[in-house]
């Protein structure tokens, strides 16, 4: 292939060179200036993390006393290891290492139920329509606007209520169902409150999404789930990872129920270990070490970003239908 | 949960707040309490407060919870705390802790809650070598204080450090507003809410010398956190800060003594009255097994041994007025000292802008319309008292 | 009894008709070609026998069981769309052996059918492929492996040739005639392809603006179509059809067409076309197909109406095998197929042939054939 | 479909309901499917929806209470939205709410598309750059709000910094100014959230079928025309989802304002999500706390809801 | 000069060779032709002439102007996709006028263009309709009317009625050479259908894996073609190809053919078949069109060597027009094309008549004709 490259280029290539070039030419200026904007967006995206990065290997004195902007003086790595596994959470003064798992528990299930049922429902508002689902999806989609703050005492008692009646099941059938217990309501939450956002996010995705092929799964013997599993999921691959970005990113940044539904230590889930951390009424704020937890905290996140991106592919329905 | 476990929801979750309720946990533990840590930190409380809601709303009551005045007397009526007159008869605590501070620990004749300490609010915190560089002397009125911010200003030091949120120039505020009208209209106005004294001269007066004071803060002020406005004059780079005694953590932290790095007076013209704010363990009503851990902990949050070795750490003093001061630095001293004299003189007033003035509704309509004119959106004192009178109304 | 029912078919997209009362009734095992224009509903009757869109009134039924409310799924019924619909996210393979895979189908089994049916196509080399690095007519052929693997009740195909060369097509249109004598399977096919339909059908549905035109074998609708429509739809070339006369002459009954250039053309009629009698005197549309219409030297010397007369020849079309041209006669222009090599020239009077023993006739008002 | 129903059972009736039993089941399958999401979503949003409006007609404090009192809720609100000399705070968090909601979810939407165009471009380093615009999602606004709250500072930022540079006359002190500093909130809300946007964007980039764009090249479409007509329309249900997401995201930021602002010079960076939040838990006004949720919401609904309607009625047909 | 130049022109996906080296020239309001078997690359040339994938390696030219690097909005051409690619978001009519919309074309003059290429392709009510809501067929019309409305330098179309019924295509075939006479605009035209492709041609390719097989006018390709590949190929049915012998008989060259039962059979070769003398007592490949083998009847009169003998038939198809008969001749089945109605049977002899004069011969070595 090369020898031939070689042999054929000369013969034709002062002219073809000459149109070439400018052509290149005006291809380069136009990637260069794509580089350009986005090298310059980019650095305006990680200015406040440049902040954050700086102050997080600042001693105290410095932060108080020098431009925030300005880069360590004397860099150190005490406040990393203080976030990580010294700094005081309450009373237990571990770090933030242990919170992890708790999140992780608790957002692990909550994103993938949350991202299958939203799946499963943009499929059937799409694929499967039924007179009605116009009215269902709107209300569905409205309900991604209730305030979580007028949520937070009716979902308490209930919680409330369903712990109870977990008691009192487990003390007659000496079995737990999970009722009443922290994480299992935190999931349960997230899932009730991300679905709308799911199902949207789907709906939309699979609105575009050929429904022959739907059909030629029926026509080949599959089942309602068989075609969701094998045609749908597959071809889902950019909206699934946005889906399972925002619904990591929100629950595991979610303070509000996540405090209100399971603020003691045990399973006391990352935000709040993080706040705990950073916020203070009247006493001392380590500036230093709250910039390193709170990017400790957000690994996980960035990981799934990372990750997931992997999944952001082009041209997945390419070649599927004519027309 | 667990019969031998105290459940402890509280929002001192940084360094020497958490230390100083470690002993308290430590002092359990001796007497076979497991404690277990809620710790919601954020919003002065507020976060901790949503939480505790919820876990009412759901049934599931801690068996103490850090609150503040008000808000111990509205679980109280809802009938969710639970009753020590028991043990404080036992205690004493009727005695030893101050009656404005019983308003709040005694529901309907039952104690509901254990103080933990008492915060004043009406202190000035000052630099001294800024001091000592620009010849200045303790303010004795507040037109010394105001002389003294001009000597600091000829001299190119900022003046007055300050925060730009609204319960930071509501707390100065606080002092300023005893300072001008002295004790009896302090007490009328901010916590009898007397409505004549609210629109009164003296409340214009009031607001007047706010708009004075305020002249001498930078420029950059708003939305400052409490604690850089510290930091200012802990570097020297500002003169004084209008501040709780909790502003005292940063100066310790910072290695700072008092009287040789950092001067505390009190608010010029407020001097024999004391404005304070308190913690309170809300102690809830838990199911009887659970009851002892709870009296356990009660007794201890008010034990001396306790009381002196929290506060201490925190900057404030103790909620009992038999505590000995041994342990404390000159300021610390300084204030057990205040706290004895106001509540025997009857000069201890609760601090509205700390809400143990008056209710969180109004005393957070009190910090918007301070704040509001602060920042200028209320233009005159004039407007300012109608406002202020206007604002309590609604929220009455 | 018949396999496949039809009766009384009707669907409406939004307010639009599309099928307006279809009657088929189809044997076991018979081969139903559907013929008719595009956008006449051709796909649409194909889906609602799959089940894929809901009919808006009317019965399918196969042996003898409604199935009108049935899955797709369960309707054992294997298809091949005419947009293909391949699954992207899958191989060639993949895509081939999805049905058997959700049937359950051991996977040697598969495999073997896979490779046998992959073979048949010549897409053996392609199996690792996804549908997206495939060229059209590999895609296809895909598509119509999808459906060949299998072995359901009724096979639908929506033009599953229409994108292979010729030579390709005809080797697939071989495979499709032996597997369906082999199994013994129901065909139901759509083709714009006439040779296709004349030559697989066992039955011809010609459908226009979705109502059912002529029903029957595909001799029926090729030599005796049942309106004008049928007539000048099928067969490539189109039937010529031109007004006539219909005249007692002397040798019997006679249509007269009229020419450009003077005198009417005379054509004999073989006696026995009784209906055509009642008409002489009136006018007819008279149909005669190109391949009835020669260069004397390629007509055929058994017919038993043979007319020659000279035709001004105006247009000229090479097509390897043929030669067509175009004259005018009744008002219209006439195509005659001659031999490859018949050495005619545009402008030019050449002799033409008439085979009226493949004439029809038509009824100018109802449009139908005279017979 | 119903008359073919009436039909089945009586020409088949042997087989038929045996069929048509099953073939009902696999029928109701998907709505059987959907039902768990749809009455969870009925409970939990609309119940509590129905539950909160009830509290706004209560005298509710710091706790719920059922007894009825009339609109007095209302109608302090009502009063509130004219109040502009010196502004209410509901005053300020509505008008806030016009400018930030706006501004907001406009610019995310635009720079997120932009963004997720410029990408698109087989960029290399895509993968590094996509979490740099999404981080800031990831990371806690507690703690980003402190480093905004730095950078913003005339004092301590972005201002000193270039001074310190030698531009000594740059001067932006936004959010020190009660008049400007509902902006810093919408730039700090925009750096946070229109990472996210690119990332739906790009996700309906990448579904776009190729050939299409071929086709338009060859209609002679120039880039930018070929976003303009046939990528951006394209994208539309993309840009559904996107404005719901800002828009809801729009009315919850609660921390970004608190944690940025502390809530402005005066209050002047209210948002409704503040008052809300101010109202029912910390000033134990549940009753006003609930009616602003409520206003919130019918006021969501009015700009919502015909949105909705014309988006969803001419897919539906 | 050329108009349009293809010279050197390699393509590769990955690691698959695709185009192997195309070199093409076509003169300025040619039409040239794309044939080949299904994945022989005609869509990716096409592709590359329009500028939507790379070349690997070559030059294309329009006018002298190496295009290689050009973006496809500035090469000035109009497309018909295989896959159509319509805009789902517009209207037909909206599809149709991007293009003119993009170049700023006048409103009322859109609305006219509009018009006429929708009455032309018949689409005329369909104008407000969103592509999903349109039959195969109509969508396939939609994508023409896309490309027709232009007025470009090079009109690329990939198989743009192959999906019509026959009447229609005759139509727009016809439409389109009428369109290429009078705008004398650069067509390149992928199509399978053998007459599409003679009747539009003025040049044809035929491509086979990606190379070059024969490039030429449809007679030179049909009549001469240059390798048995493209004399396989071209032509429907296919040409048949026997195993023959050449010998010189006492009337001079003749070729021999086996037969299944005894004699073989001898065909008397036209004189001046030069290259094939040399070939006297070797084998050779025989090729004879369908059409040059017919019942005596039917058989072309004025042919100079003309030969008929007795075959069995083993299979007969009738297809309307035409009947084709099956024999076996030279150890392999020989197709016929008879008269409609011949009036053969499967199972007996019957007369053909050979016509030499279109008889081909291949060196089975080479492949290539003898010539
Ligand atoms: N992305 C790809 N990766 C690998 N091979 C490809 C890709 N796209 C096409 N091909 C192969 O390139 C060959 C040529 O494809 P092309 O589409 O040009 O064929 P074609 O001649 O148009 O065929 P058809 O008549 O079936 O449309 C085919 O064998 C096809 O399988
Ligand atoms: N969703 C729809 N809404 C409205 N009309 C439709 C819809 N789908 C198809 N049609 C119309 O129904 C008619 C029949 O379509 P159908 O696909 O059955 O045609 P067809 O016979 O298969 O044609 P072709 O040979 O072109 O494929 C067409 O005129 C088409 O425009
Ligand atoms: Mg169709
Ligand atoms: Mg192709």
């Amino acid at each position: 292939m090369s020898s031939v490259t070689a042999s054929t280029v000369p013969s034709t290539a002062p002219l073809s060179q000459s149109g070439d070039s400018r052509n290149n030419n005006t291809r380069w200026i136009g990637r260069l200036a794509i580089y350009g904007l986005l090298t310059i967006f980019a650095i305006l995206y990680l200015m406040p993390l440049f902040v954050m990065l700086v102050t997080s290997f600042k001693t105290m004195d410095e932060i108080q006393g020098g431009n925030m902007l300005a880069l360590p003086q004397a860099p150190t790595f005490d406040p990393w290891i203080k976030a990580w596994g010294e700094t005081c959470v309450g009373l237990t003064c571990a770090g933030i290492k242990g919170y992890f798992w708790n999140s992780i528990k608790m957002v692990v299930p909550a994103v993938a139920i949350s991202t299958i049922l939203g799946a499963l429902n943009g499929y059937i508002l799409t694929k499967w329509r039924f007179p009605g689902h116009t009215l269902v999806f709107g209300l569905m989609l409205f309900a991604c606007f209730i305030p979580f703050q007028s949520v937070l005492l009716p979902m308490a008692t209930i919680l409330g209520s369903l712990g109870r009646f977990g008691v009192t099941l487990q003390n007659a059938t000496g079995f737990n169902f999970g009722f009443g217990n922290s994480t299992v309501n935190l999931v349960f939450v997230h899932v009730v409150y991300g679905l709308g956002f799911t199902t949207l996010f789907f709906r939309n995705f699979y609105e575009a999404f050929p429904t022959e092929l739907v059909r030629a799964a029926q026509v080949d013997g599959a089942s309602f789930f068989q075609i969701f599993r094998r045609i749908m999921l597959p071809n889902s691959l950019p909206i699934i990872v946005v889906t399972v970005i925002y619904q990591f990113t929100n629950i595991w940044n979610d303070f509000l129920f996540a405090s209100a539904y399971a603020g003691t230590g045990d399973s006391m889930p990352m935000t709040v270990a993080l706040n705990n951390v950073v916020n203070t009424s009247t006493g001392v704020v380590e500036y230093n070490v709250n910039m390193a937890a709170a990017m400790i905290a957000a690994v996980p996140t960035l990981i799934v970003y990372i990750l997931a991106g992997r999944y952001f592919v082009r041209g997945l329905m390419a070649g599927a239908v004519k027309g | 949960a667990d019969v031998k476990e105290v459940q402890m929801l509280h929002w001192w979750t940084s360094g020497g707040e958490a230390a100083a309720l470690n002993v308290l946990k430590q002092d359990l533990s001796k007497e076979g309490f497991a404690w277990k840590d809620v710790p919601v930190a954020g919003g002065g409380g507020d976060a901790a407060m949503t939480a505790l809601k919820a876990m009412v709303a759901a049934g599931t009551y801690p068996t103490a919870s850090q609150m503040l005045g008000y808000t111990v007397l509205d679980y109280a009526q809802a009938g969710v705390m639970g009753d020590l007159t028991e043990t404080a008869k036992k205690e004493g605590w009727d005695k030893s802790v101050p009656a404005a501070l019983q308003k709040f620990s005694v529901y309907d004749g039952k104690w509901v809650a254990a103080p933990v300490n008492v915060h004043s609010v009406n202190w000035l915190w000052i630099n001294k070598a800024v001091m000592d560089k620009i010849g200045g002397t303790q303010p004795k009125t507040f037109d010394d204080l105001i002389a003294l911010l001009d000597k600091a200003k000829a001299a190119g030091v900022i003046p007055l450090a300050l925060g730009g949120q609204n319960w930071q120039e509501a707390t100065m505020f606080d002092s300023i507003v005893l300072s001008t009208g002295g004790p009896e209209f302090y007490k009328k106005a901010f916590n009898d809410l007397d409505e004549e004294s609210l629109k009164s001269d003296t409340m214009k007066k009031s607001f007047d010398n706010l708009a004075t004071i305020i002249k001498y803060v930078d420029p950059n002020f708003s939305g400052r956190d409490w604690n850089l406005a510290t930091a200012m004059v802990i570097k020297g780079d500002a003169l004084v800060q209008v501040m709780g005694d909790w502003a005292k953590g940063e100066f310790v932290a910072a290695k700072k003594t008092p009287d040789k790095d950092f001067l505390c007076y009190r608010f010029p013209g407020t001097e024999g009255s004391v404005v304070y704010n308190s913690d309170m363990f809300g102690m809830f009503n838990v199911p009887d097994d659970r009851k002892a851990a709870q009296v356990a902990l009660a007794t201890a949050t008010l034990s001396k041994s306790f009381q002196s070795a929290f506060n201490v750490v925190k900057g404030s003093v103790p909620a009992r007025t038999d505590v000995p001061d041994t342990d404390f630095d000159a300021c610390g001293k300084k204030g057990i000292a205040d706290l004895k004299a106001a509540n025997e003189g009857g000069t201890l007033f609760g601090s509205l802008a700390q809400g143990y003035g008056a209710p969180p509704a109004i005393a957070n309509a009190y910090k918007d319309v301070v704040s509001k004119f602060v920042h200028g959106q209320i233009k005159s004192s004039d407007e300012a008292v109608k406002q202020l009178v206007q604002a309590i109304d609604d929220a009455r | 009894m018949a396999f496949l029912e039809i009766s009384g078919l009707r669907k409406r997209f939004g307010a639009v008709d599309i099928l307006k009362g279809i009657d088929l009734e189809l044997e076991k095992g018979g081969f139903l070609v559907l013929v008719g224009p595009s956008g006449c509903g051709k796909s649409t009757l194909l889906n609602t026998i799959a089940g894929l869109e809901t009919i808006t009134s009317g019965d399918i039924r196969i042996d003898g069981r409604a199935i009108n409310g049935l899955h797709p799924s369960k309707r054992d019924i294997a298809m091949v769309f005419q947009s293909y619909a391949l699954y992207p996210n899958m191989t060639v393979a993949g895509n081939i052996a999805f049905g058997m895979e959700i049937r359950g189908v051991p996977k040697e089994e598969r495999a073997k059918a896979i490779k046998q049916v992959s073979d048949m196509l010549q897409i053996g080399h392609l199996l690792d492929r996804k549908p997206s690095q495939l060229s059209g007519g590999q895609r296809q052929r895909v598509a119509m492996g999808r459906a060949l693997v299998r072995n359901p009740q009724v096979f639908l195909f929506d033009e599953p040739l229409s994108n292979l060369d010729a030579k390709l097509r005809v080797d697939m249109r071989t495979e499709i005639k032996r597997l369906h004598q082999r199994m013994g399977t129901t065909f139901v096919y759509v083709t714009h392809d006439q040779i296709e339909a004349m030559t697989l059908a066992t039955k011809i549905a010609v459908l226009k603006d979705g109502v059912l035109q002529q029903f029957g074998t595909p001799a029926e609708i090729y030599n005796s179509p049942a309106n004008l429509f049928v007539a000048d739809f099928m067969g490539s070339p189109a039937m010529n059809l031109l007004n006539a006369t219909v005249e007692n002459g002397a040798g019997g009954l006679q249509v007269s067409l009229e020419r450009p250039n003077g005198a009417p053309l005379r054509l004999p009629v073989v006696a026995g076309n009784n209906g055509l009698s009642s008409y002489a005197g009136r006018q007819v549309i008279f149909g005669i197909r190109p391949e009835a219409l020669t260069d004397p030297d390629g007509a055929d010397r058994k017919a038993r109406s043979l007319t020659e007369d000279d035709c001004l020849i105006e247009v000229v079309e090479p097509a390897g095998s043929d030669t067509f041209a175009v004259t005018k006669l009744g008002g219209k222009s006439v195509v005659a197929r001659l031999r490859a090599d018949a050495g005619i020239a545009p402008g030019q009077n050449t002799r033409l042939a008439f085979n009226l023993d493949k004439a029809v006739f038509f009824d100018p008002q109802s449009q139908l054939r005279i017979s | 479909m119903s008359t073919v129903a009436t039909t089945d059972p009586v020409l088949t009736p042997a087989h038929s309901t045996a069929i048509s039993l099953r073939g009902r089941l696999q029928d109701a399958l998907p709505k059987i499917v959907l039902a768990p999401s749809f009455v969870i979503t009925l409970v939990f949003v609309y119940g509590f929806i129905i539950w909160t409006a009830y509290l706004s007609f209560t005298n509710s404090k710091t706790f719920p209470s059922y007894a009825l009192t009339g609109a007095r809720a209302y109608q302090r609100l009502w009063r509130w939205t004219f109040e502009s000399d010196p502004p209410s705070s509901w005053y300020t968090s509505i008008t806030n709410m016009a400018i930030f909601g706006f501004l907001y979810v406009g610019i995310c939407l635009a720079l997120g598309l932009f963004l997720a165009i410029l990408l698109d471009q087989k960029i290399r380093g895509e993968g590094l750059l996509r979490p740099i615009f999404l981080y800031p999602m990831a990371l806690s606004f507690i703690v980003t709000g402190v480093a905004w709250k730095w950078f913003l500072d005339p004092g301590l930022g972005l201002e000193q910094t270039l001074h310190h540079f030698g531009w000594t006359s740059f001067h932006f002190d936004w959010i020190k100014n009660k008049d400007f500093v509902i902006y810093t909130v919408v730039i700090a809300g925009v750096w946070q959230a229109s990472g996210f946007v690119m990332a739906m964007f790009l996700a309906g980039l990448r579904g776009i079928d190729g050939e299409i764009m071929k086709a338009a090249q060859i209609d002679g479409a120039s880039p930018l025309q070929l976003y303009r007509r046939i990528v951006i329309p394209l994208l539309r249900p993309i840009f559904l989802s996107a404005f719901i997401v800002l828009a809801h995201m729009a009315i919850k930021s609660y921390d970004l304002v608190v944690a940025l602002t502390s809530g402005g010079p005066g209050g002047s960076a209210w948002l409704p999500s503040n008052f809300m939040y101010e109202y029912t838990f910390k000033r134990n006004e549940m009753a006003v706390g609930s009616a602003s949720a409520i206003i919130m919401l019918m006021t969501i609904s009015a700009i919502i809801v015909p949105y909705l309607y014309s988006e969803l009625k001419e897919k539906a047909r």
